[in-house]
């Protein structure tokens, strides 16, 4: 028992620090591409709305074609065949050099793309719950439409949406595993090492879990208090 | 013209790699739906009642039904079928003397399990969203009309939940099939799975080409079938 | 120039693996090391799943791969190999009270065979036993494989000889035997570069020769098996 | 034929201004009833005799526990201290006899509260069928007598969502029949409708009231007060503060709280 | 001071019998106006000529196109034919002339339309501050003098949830206000309302009125038309049927249809 408590350990052959850093990728991945994808859902949203034919297809394109493709194909195509297209683009350009696209900078530009392409379908059921009288109450008041937009509909958006895009986190916590497939490695891939090294699967799979609950657990309150910040006007409701 | 066709797909399709993975490639399809429609149903029957218990004002009730939900949607997939295949597929004795070896001994039902689980603490959630979408004057009407619980939640919240509930419900279901491929974690290869290890041996991205096709065709027919329910679910919706 | 990047997969112990550190180590990483030495290049060595290698390699990430990759037709289609810098056989290892009689395929019509995926052995498993009427399960890492075999759902384990050896030797529990080595799967396990890489292939096969000659290697084999494996 | 005109051709009790105190047998009877919203007192010792065929308007301001009484009535709120005889079973114990007594209470609400997904008739039957095990066949040709009785028997196909607002209002009333109340309650059934939409469906009230069944009313159109109830209640902060006829509380109000409502609605 | 108070002490223009023909300015002019919902022709040839200062009451049947009329005037709704010229500018032409003439007309919608997440006063400055340009303490002064007329200057911090319907109409009529409107659309502002509520917010109107702004308004309420109105417009089925003094339409309606409508709504 010690024995095992001792593999988790911080010190000399410990793989406290290991499985610590694994989750800080995890994470750090996951935060980067929060700022890209949600953004990225929104305005996917906005124009699958949009009255115009065009940016509603490709809406509807994007939507489907990055909830439908495997998040591990959509990495790799990322990694590798952007890689492998641009490589040979220089060389037509007669630029000789070597051309890379860093792994987590690949791994942020594919998950941001699928948790746009999810987002995108809670940004527009969220939509759908923002009254037609706010925009004409805005549009009476005569203010602009990025007005409307940032000040009326977004917060409002926002609190509707968070349950919605509090999956979509979550499912992206866990995606991040495929990672390891780019030699990113994040806290599954920290596990599966040490497993191979110390043949006890059972324990750190056991501690794995314990640790993405414990990730799940803080993105809870985190956002329970974004839903209590952007809820404030429900609260006090009769 | 087909002649045509088949050489313009001959540029595409490698005739050699088609040959030797084409067949094993439908089999993993056959697995992903297998695997997912079965665990599907039953985490649907599951998720129900969990939605319900998740809802109860009884604490004994409730306090089990959200840790479930909290354990099963917060954690990795991956890691729940391994420990719950290998892991407690270690305790070979203690099966054997429960005569439950037979189920622990398969892949099948290990992964069946798993996603059942898995699925069941999603769809959980998606039910009590879909629940509480519900006007409350719904019940009181029943009520004041007399009608029994069962009538109630059969005839009059169920239609109206299902319309809310469709649209997470699709997308639970575009991500099980996608999440199949953990499957091959303990030995059960779907369309993915097979992908894998054809890549593995080939080093050909084409077959990941396939996998894709396959998995967008997939998506696409469930978001035609989920829009066709959904108008018919609607009926009343006037537009 | 002369900053060779080597891609080791991290998760084959003991010729390759990732202490609690991060730090690569085993009979790969003391020969990749070594070659470096005897080229004077200098060397960083990269942790990459397996999955991904051979496109790694192919996207230049990094420049040669030493993770004992076997020489097989497929893969040499698309990567070159250099010379062998060690044999292995494939073997297979059974339940202490197994009535199997022996490795030879027509034994293993019925049984339920397990090896590591996209590796030599997984093909060996489906291209022969499979073939031959055995059901083949492939896992992702030889340790499930290992872990199966323990709890009985597996009547037999193909694996490559020496890992397998420490595996029965360290964590089998017990369970288990050698059941015997496969004859004719000998197999070259080679440096693999990218396609076309000419000069640097010949700068490894020099320095496999040096490393030969001037008893390294063989310091570095007996350090882990206690025998010359080359 | 109209509801209005339909009317005429009934017998019309008229509202009976010697209703009180009089033989009718009571049907409704509340002893020392106290409901709490939390810590929030909504209804305060209140005792309340109805007798059958009787027709009471309950009015009062916004949030003065009007809802609040009527839905304690038919159980939807829970009551925590005193006791409700229906038929003279006590419905706040959850019983059999609680149960019988209670399916004589029809009650129709603000926002009709029909089920969407259902057509007209489906409503109608939905009851019937399921709680008195009554045929299809059964349960659909006293669904269309009834929709008939409130106009609106050529919509039977129709569902909800496709109605105006009085319209389902008065599909409302229809379902609420099918199940042959002796009772029925009323939650402000206007409220939430068009002006236009507001007589019609107290046509058919009206009508109703012309039947002899026991009828309790929320409502603010004074007219219709005035010309059908026999009582009418005034609420304040869960106090009954008058409880006359109408000819009387319109006339003269007795409380200073009463005076000061009528000013501001009528 | 409550607002009927205060209404004493302001002059009261009263109702001008004689606004017909007058030598005002016309603010608003619309010429051969036809609006479509599809294939729905739900407004046919509008003429109609606004004065300065003139109260307009626009009434009818529901669905007889009163919003949609005074929607097109805003631009809320796109018209297919003919004209609107605002202070004579072409509003239909979305154009900078256009919006500034726009900026003159304000409107209150039924159901408020404040916005939920903003507190009392911040939904009263964001469209000065943003629109404007002006300070926030610019805004904020102006908004808590408006927020006054209305009787609303104590709430200043509340999110509208907080509040009862007639107080968010209130507000929502201050918010209107601050953005010093010439012209002021109201579509059935106490249609939502309580009735106990729908006399303050009345209150607040007759009192805006007789500060000598444009209004045109659609509502039910009959008593405040009759109060208040110069002109009443009777709309059905997209046309303007009849356009008289309240007085002359109260006592005998020109039209058939107008007196239908009279008769199911008084
Ligand atoms: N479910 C509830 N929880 C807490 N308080 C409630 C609840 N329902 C009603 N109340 C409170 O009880 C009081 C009485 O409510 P009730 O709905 O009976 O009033 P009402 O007379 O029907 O008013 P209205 O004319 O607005 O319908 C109100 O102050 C209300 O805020
Ligand atoms: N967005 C829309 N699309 C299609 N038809 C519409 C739309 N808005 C209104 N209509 C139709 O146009 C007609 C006029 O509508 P409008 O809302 O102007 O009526 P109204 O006189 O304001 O009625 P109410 O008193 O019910 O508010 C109605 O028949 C309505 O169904
Ligand atoms: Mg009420
Ligand atoms: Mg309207």
């Amino acid at each position: 028992m010690l024995d095992l408590l001792s593999l988790l350990s911080f010190g000399q052959g410990g793989w406290g620090n290991a499985l610590l850093l694994g989750t800080l990728v995890t994470i750090a991945l996951a935060l980067t591409c929060v700022p890209i994808g949600l953004p990225l859902g929104l305005l996917v949203a906005v124009g699958a709305r949009s009255k115009r034919r065009l940016p509603r297809a490709a809406a509807t394109v994007f939507s489907t074609v990055f909830r439908g493709l495997p998040e591990l194909l959509t990495l790799l195509l990322v990694y590798y065949g952007a890689q492998i297209a641009i490589q040979h683009l220089l060389e037509r350009m007669g630029y000789a050099g070597e051309f890379h696209i860093n792994a987590f900078f690949a791994a942020v530009v594919a998950f941001s793309l699928v948790l746009a392409a999810f987002s995108s379908e809670v940004w527009l059921g969220a939509f759908k719950t923002i009254p037609k009288g706010q925009y004409e109450a805005a549009r009476s008041l005569g203010l602009s439409r990025r007005t409307t937009f940032v000040r009326i509909i977004l917060p409002q958006l926002m609190r509707v949406a968070l349950p919605g895009l509090s999956n979509n986190w979550l499912t992206l916590l866990k995606d991040s595993s495929l990672v390891s497939t780019i030699s990113l490695v994040d806290l599954m891939r920290q596990t599966n090492l040490a497993v191979s090294a110390t043949k006890q699967p059972m324990l750190f799979y056991f501690v794995c879990c314990l640790l993405y609950l414990l990730l799940s657990a803080l993105s809870g309150v985190v956002f329970n208090r974004a839903e209590r910040r952007f809820g404030r006007h429900v609260q006090g409701a009769r | 013209m087909s002649e045509l066709v088949m050489s313009l797909l001959g540029y595409v399709i490698d005739p050699e790699l088609l040959e030797r993975y084409g067949a094993r490639m439908l089999e993993g399809l056959g697995i992903t739906i297998k695997l997912v429609a079965l665990s599907y149903f039953l985490g649907l029957l599951l998720g129900w009642m969990l939605a319900l218990g998740r809802m109860s004002g009884n604490k004994a009730v409730q306090l089990p039904c959200r840790a479930y939900i909290y354990f099963f949607r917060g954690s990795p997939l991956l890691a729940q079928l391994f420990l719950l295949y290998y892991g407690l597929g270690s305790l070979r004795g203690f099966w054997q003397d429960v005569g439950l070896w037979w189920f622990f001994r398969d892949a099948w039902y290990c992964s069946v399990l798993a996603f059942t689980l898995n699925t069941a603490a999603y769809q959980a959630e998606i039910f009590r969203g879909s629940l509480l979408a519900i006007p409350k004057g719904q019940y009181e009407a029943c009520r004041a009309l007399g009608l029994s619980r069962f009538t109630t939640m059969v005839r009059v919240v169920l239609p109206q939940s299902m319309l809310v509930a469709l649209g997470p419900l699709g997308n639970e279901l575009i991500l099980m099939i996608k999440a199949s491929a953990i499957a091959s974690l303990v030995t059960v290869y779907d369309v993915m799975g097979v992908a894998r290890l054809a890549f593995s041996r080939s080093f050909d991205f084409e077959v990941y080409l396939w996998a894709a096709v396959l998995y967008l065709i997939i998506v696409e027919i469930i978001r035609r079938a989920l829009k066709r329910i959904e108008a018919r679910l609607s009926r009343h919706v006037v537009p | 120039q002369d900053a060779i990047r080597i891609g080791i997969e991290g998760a084959y112990p003991p010729f390759n693996a990732v202490d609690a550190k991060g730090q690569l180590y085993g009979f790969d990483v003391d020969i990749a090391n070594a070659l470096c030495a005897a080229m004077k290049a200098k060397c960083t060595l990269v942790a990459q799943d397996w999955d991904g290698m051979i496109p790694a390699l192919v996207a230049r990430k990094f420049d040669a791969v030493v993770s004992s990759m076997v020489n097989t037709e497929e893969r040499s289609r698309r990567v070159d190999f250099t010379d062998p810098y060690y044999r292995t056989r494939l073997a297979v290892a059974v339940p202490k009270d197994s009535k199997i009689p022996g490795v030879d395929a027509k034994y293993m019509k019925g049984k339920t065979v397990g090896a590591q995926s996209s590796s030599t052995q997984g093909m060996y498993a489906e291209d022969v036993y499979g073939k031959a009427g055995a059901d083949v399960r492939l896992y992702p890492t030889p340790d499930e494989a290992g872990a199966d075999l323990i709890a009985g759902r597996l009547d037999a384990m193909v694996h490559d000889k020496f890992p397998l050896l420490e595996w029965l030797q360290k964590n089998s529990e017990g369970c288990c035997k050698l059941l015997g080595e496969i004859p004719g799967t000998e197999g070259d396990t080679s440096i693999a570069l990218r396609k076309g890489d000419d000069a640097l292939k010949q700068r490894f096969n020099q320095a496999i020769k040096d490393i030969r000659a001037d008893g390294t290697y063989q310091k570095i084999s007996l350090k882990y098996f206690g025998a010359d494996i080359y | 034929m109209s509801v209005t005109d339909a009317l005429a051709t009934e017998q019309n009790h008229g509202p009976r201004a010697d209703a009180h105190g009089d033989d009718r047998p009571v049907v409704i009877q509340i002893r020392g009833m106290n409901k709490w919203y939390g810590s929030y007192h909504a209804l305060h010792d209140i005792d309340l005799d109805v007798r059958q065929g009787e027709r009471i308007i309950l009015c009062g301001p916004s949030g003065s526990g009007k809802s609040t009484l009527i839905r304690c009535i038919n159980q939807l709120e829970q009551i925590e201290q005193g006791s409700i005889h229906i038929h003279g079973a006590d419905v706040t114990r959850q019983d059999k006899p609680a149960q019988v007594a209670l399916r004589d209470v029809g009650m129709v609400f603000q926002h009709f509260n029909l089920f969407p997904h259902m057509t007209v008739l489906d409503n109608c039957t939905l009851a019937p069928m399921s709680v008195k095990g009554m045929s299809r066949r059964q349960a659909e040709e006293s669904a269309r007598e009834r929709l008939e009785k409130v106009g609106m028997a050529h919509l039977t196909g129709q569902f909800p969502t496709q109605l105006s607002g009085g319209q389902q209002q008065r599909v409302a009333i229809a379902r609420t029949l099918c199940m042959d109340p002796k009772i029925i309650l009323f939650d402000e059934p206007t409220a939430a409708l068009d002006p236009e939409m507001v007589k019609e469906v107290l046509d058919v009230m009206v009508r109703l009231a012309n039947t002899g069944i026991t009828m309790l009313c929320v409502t603010h159109e004074m007219g219709f007060a005035r010309q059908m109830a026999e009582r009418v209640l005034f609420l304040d902060q869960g106090v009954i503060l008058e409880d006359t006829p109408p000819q009387d509380f319109f006339a003269a109000p007795r409380t200073e709280r009463a005076r000061a409502f009528l000013k501001q609605i009528l």
